[in-house]
């Protein structure tokens, strides 16, 4: 088992880490997710282009980089704390799936970056669905893909204006795969991809409380010097800890260990995505007043926070999922 | 007339009127029938009965979704103010109009320096012949877009400790040097406002207390705004929420044990705190005034509220943030947690008053307000 | 709905309290945890005899003081404050039994002192069995009365040395009641006299701990100058305020309004109960090391709140029950 | 050797020989075999490797009872101490014996007084000609019984500020003043003991560090001992655990959803911190000393211990107070809360330095010793 990042990784992390830093400041998330595209096209096209990220874990052989889920989940905690408006989350669940499904076709599109992808596991909520150039309907017994332009789309009003969602009505579309197993893996492979993007959240969102504690001052004190903020700080601290770990561990399994995959997605969801909302919420309350203004940048993490927690469907499924694979 | 007929009339008067929908009008028929200012002397046009009566009055009104928003500010927290603080002259001259609708106030004490601390505040008033003049900036001031008055808290005096050199006054808001800017929160709405005051002129008759007792005003209006928040004394409506135990019944799966335990857990929390409020409510009107534990409500009311938008959203799953009620709830969710004194505020206000330990050691009381660390400093 | 106490019902307060502390403080209910009795019969005695506490419900006519629940409920939070020893509660569960089943018989037994019973409602469990001179038998079904000689007991070995339990195997004795609602009625009664010693339990639990804050000093300060301190006492103060609105309106229900009292019954167990154990378990721990010792009373309170969490059932029996009053 | 290796070279060893049962016999056997000091230097006994390999050993061990608990402070605390800030002469003395199970060890730093503040302890060892004399009372000292050594920490000064007149040392527990009284603890046992000190001697040359800088030597005691206790490097078994989630799952009705579900938030819980401190071991192994973070991993431990006995015995019902296993599992589980450090130290201890968080404001730096106040004062 694998928890720690290799030399390689962290330079994967800083180098992208970098790219957003510059690319993709909060001042020009807040341009972006209220622009009508809803993200930056720019943004989106050199992620793919000159960082490679798209085709991170495709296959060499159709033009990704072959990575493994490890490496996907080092980018992925740096969108998810950039909070990096648009379809990269939802595109990366489609290369997911059509990775695993030895889908050749459509493969080279999402490496290359020219074919914005994603994922419906619910057609009543599929992530970047207007943005989306080709949408994979998950029905539960198979997998189809459908021409964005066959399917009927409508934007819904999301909570998160980061990802926005849509409503698709679609048309069969062409099988991609029917095999249990494989549909098995592409879902907890997403949610692990998923836990990596709200560590993410969870590690911004703490350093942004972290260093607003440090400046901001109340009766003569730094905020932070209290217990009331301090303790509360450092119960944050430890659930950051706890979600890396489990993270990590899961995108090993998926890497290295198909036999714990399962109950490794569904730990890293039914444990990640409750901190990540209760990170999220409990540093926009130490913000005080300020953070329930609409130009902080709190409510984004919250939000995010929130709507990734629904993302997979109600909480309660990543528990029952333990439950079985525990053989309660 | 015992409790519960009083709240039979409220009941059948509120079915026969509470469909008048201009909150000007409205408000005259409220005070016409005897049911606005019903804590307030009758010498000042109130009604002279206790809390008892107005809790029993708002807990029928929370049937209704009655037009009084824009003076819940007045009522709960500046009018009572001015009942405890102001001259003779200014109760004559401000709470009948207050109560009858004629005036919309708003309270001017936060700023964005100055949040749970509200003592270091910097907006100053400054000696102006007879008057003074006032300059700076507040913030989180609700209804000020329709306000004709404000209640104002400034700095007078800088050289003395934060706490000894504030006054409170009564600002004009129609002056032409109050400029009313909405404030966008986090629900995308604009519930709040942020006011800038640039040489604005007032009367030292429109002061409210003394010189410099400012922040002794102020502890009044503070404790009169949690408890009017605990209490649910604010009118609005209840009707429609999407977050209710009942509309989450409605709306989940309760065949689900997990959604069945969880809408347990939301009914007991509920259950405890409305206990717990009309407890408060009865011991009031057997003469025993909550004072600080009203904190201990107002804190129980935000975690709870926070609790049930949080548990509605995670039941419901991805409708949760895309169906504009459970979106709105959840967005809004931390306001009670940040206005009216944040939880940690409530926990050393319980802790301090309600339990009697011994205070945080305090830098800030001695400290002359000009050589104070406030707000945000790296 | 009647939620503050009448003058009447102070009044009764401070004579128990008053007794109480005269008659079992708490070094005097180490010495009666430990004893071959485990409690003081002359304490027992007394509580029957001048105060008349064994026979408060018990109606008039049977010797009884004929009071309602409301004024039991004071009586029990001062017993449960006071962590007395002995069969008080489990005598008063079967007064409860008794009179709600009006068996006249044994009431005047009960209401004199000079009969000690208990209530089986698991005789795997049967509080005071021992001691009690009356068991009644619970079923399910029916309450029969068996004579504690006829029964064989056995003492078991519990972890709250101030209320011990039998295990008892009994011949079928006689009938008291199969009426189903009575049966129902006497549990809810039941469970809201246990809610309201588990108040008192709080109440003293917070007291104590809330005594010892203004005393200790750690690093030169007082420890409830310490936020950490501070917030936690504050959110245990919010329980104690919350369950003593549910044991008031409960008892109320319980003598006024039969139709609110399964409901009120249930919230109590469901609510008390668990906030019971919560604020004992946190005035053990903010007692630092000392809360750890054999000597110091902390855990006395703490171990009463568990064994009470459960004494009517796993606690997740009354959260069903709620589940179904309320239709879900 | 990698680490798959060694562990199961490990596993294999203890498979032959954990059936040892006399601690001290087996204590040699672990030194001949290597697995005694597993980090230590080999100069003075040790085996020269990293904390992985101890952390791979002790979770084989695990998996034994072995017969190690007297040694445990020694190892754990002690024998680290004197390795960081002894002599070259004392640890020759002191650490081979140690590893080798020839002296028991225990550490002597609490007080009834200081609890959580340990600096503000009051024992005092005075000047005696060439050495020192103790007087004073310590407590929560487990295996003092047994202990051949103490790691004392004593007050050698009491005119500076609390922190700086603090001395450590090494003491016979055999000298005829000192009297170890065993200490009762909640769960009815005598895990603990209290330990005075009435006229003690102690030579120089068994004073740990220079006189006055017993703190700084306590510091890197305390260190390892969070680190000891979070990584579970004491190795006694977890064997029949009542309350582990293997346990509870014969044990209860998991046809029952809420039962299940419970399980299953004891398991992510228990998941959650395991897997935590498997990663604090990995980065040990790739040079990341874990620090201040190993507080964070005890500060988890002491919440999941209390929330897995709470929760056993919450779902096991009436059983839960009568059976031996869950009562002393209920009983003892607030200890990893209190001892060690309480919550509140590790949450203190977390916030300043692996977050950075600006300081509580103190007075107790600064007072010298006599003029502060300490322990329980009305």
């Amino acid at each position: 088992m694998k928890l720690v990042l290799s030399q390689e990784q962290q330079d994967l992390r800083a180098a992208v880490r970098s790219f957003l830093a510059a690319a993709s400041p909060l001042a020009q998330v807040r341009r972006d997710m209220e622009s009508p595209d809803g993200y930056s096209r720019e943004v989106y096209a050199r992620l793919s282009g000159e960082l490679g990220l798209t085709g991170l874990i495709v296959p060499e052989e159709y033009g990704g980089a072959g990575a493994g889920h490890a490496e996907l989940a080092v980018v992925l905690e740096e969108t998810g704390a950039a909070l990096l408006p648009g379809p990269f989350l939802a595109t990366t669940f489609a290369a997911i799936a059509l990775s695993r499904a030895g889908e050749k076709e459509l493969l080279p599109g999402i490496a290359d970056g020219s074919l914005v992808a994603t994922y419906a596991a619910d057609p009543g909520h599929v992530p970047n669905g207007m943005e989306a150039g080709l949408i994979l309907l998950d029905s539960g017994d198979e997998l189809r893909a459908v021409p964005a332009e066959e399917a009927a789309r409508e934007p819904l009003e999301p909570l998160d204006l980061t990802r926005r969602q849509a409503r698709v009505t679609a048309p069969p579309g062409r099988l991609v795969t029917d095999d249990p197993a494989t549909l098995a893996a592409i879902r907890d492979l997403q949610a692990v991809a998923l836990a990596a993007e709200q560590l993410g959240v969870i590690r911004a969102a703490l350093e942004a409380i972290v260093a607003y504690a440090k400046v901001r001052v109340a009766f003569g004190r730094y905020i932070g010097s209290y217990q009331g903020v301090k303790h509360k700080l450092a119960d944050m601290h430890g659930k950051l800890e706890q979600a890396e770990s489990i993270v990590r561990y899961a995108a090993w399994a998926g890497d290295e260990s198909p036999a714990d995959l399962p109950e490794a997605a569904a730990l890293a969801q039914a444990y990640v995505g409750r901190a990540c909302f209760e990170v999220a919420r409990d540093h926009l309350l130490l913000h005080g007043g300020i953070g329930f203004t609409w130009e902080h940048d709190a409510h984004l993490y919250y939000k995010r926070a929130k709507a990734d927690e629904v993302l997979l469907g109600p909480p309660r499924r990543h528990r029952t999922r333990l439950a079985e694979l525990l053989e309660l | 007339m015992n409790l519960d007929e009083y709240r039979r009339e409220a009941r059948a008067w509120l079915a026969e009127n509470a469909r008048e929908d201009d909150p000007k009008a409205f408000m005259a028929r409220l005070h016409d029938a005897g049911y606005s200012g019903i804590t307030w002397p009758e010498q000042w046009g109130g009604q002279g009965l206790t809390q008892a009566e107005e809790r029993a009055f708002a807990a029928e009104a929370r049937h209704h979704n009655l037009p009084t928003y824009v003076f819940s500010i007045g009522l709960g927290m500046c009018g009572p103010t001015i009942l405890d603080r102001g001259s003779d002259e200014q109760r004559a001259r401000f709470l009948r109009p207050l109560l009858r609708g004629e005036h919309v106030w708003c309270q001017l004490f936060s700023e964005p320096g100055a949040g749970s601390d509200v003592a270091s505040l910097q907006t100053k008033a400054e000696r102006d012949g007879d008057g003074w003049v006032v300059n700076g900036q507040k913030v989180w001031t609700s209804v000020a877009q329709h306000a004709d008055w404000g209640l104002l808290l400034a700095r007078t005096d800088v050289d003395v400790p934060k706490h000894k050199g504030l006054t409170m006054f009564a600002v004009d808001m129609h002056h032409p040097g109050v400029t009313v800017k909405p404030l966008k929160d986090m629900t995308g709405h604009a519930r709040f406002n942020e006011i800038f005051f640039d040489d604005v002129n007032i009367p030292d008759a429109d002061r409210i207390g003394e010189v410099n007792d400012g922040w002794g005003v102020a502890v009044t209006t503070l404790l009169h705004e949690r408890l009017s928040i605990s209490a649910g004394v604010g009118m609005s409506g209840q009707r429609d929420n999407p977050v209710s135990f009942e509309a989450l019944r409605d709306r989940l799966d309760t065949a689900d044990p997990y959604v069945r335990d969880q809408l347990v857990e939301l009914h007991i929390r509920s259950r405890a705190l409305s206990l717990f409020n009309q407890r408060l409510s009865q011991e009031t009107r057997a003469g025993v005034f909550p004072g600080a534990r009203g904190s201990a409500a107002k804190l129980l009311l935000a975690e709870l509220t926070m609790f049930q938008a949080d548990l509605a959203t995670s039941l419901a799953g991805p409708d949760a943030v895309t169906d504009d009620g459970l979106s709105q709830a959840i967005a809004l969710a931390p306001a009670l947690a940040l206005g009216g004194g944040t939880n940690e505020i409530m926990r050393n206000i319980v802790g301090d008053r309600v339990l009697g330990l011994p205070p945080e050691p305090r830098v800030d009381k001695t400290v002359p307000f000009k050589d104070l660390k406030v707000g945000t400093q790296s």
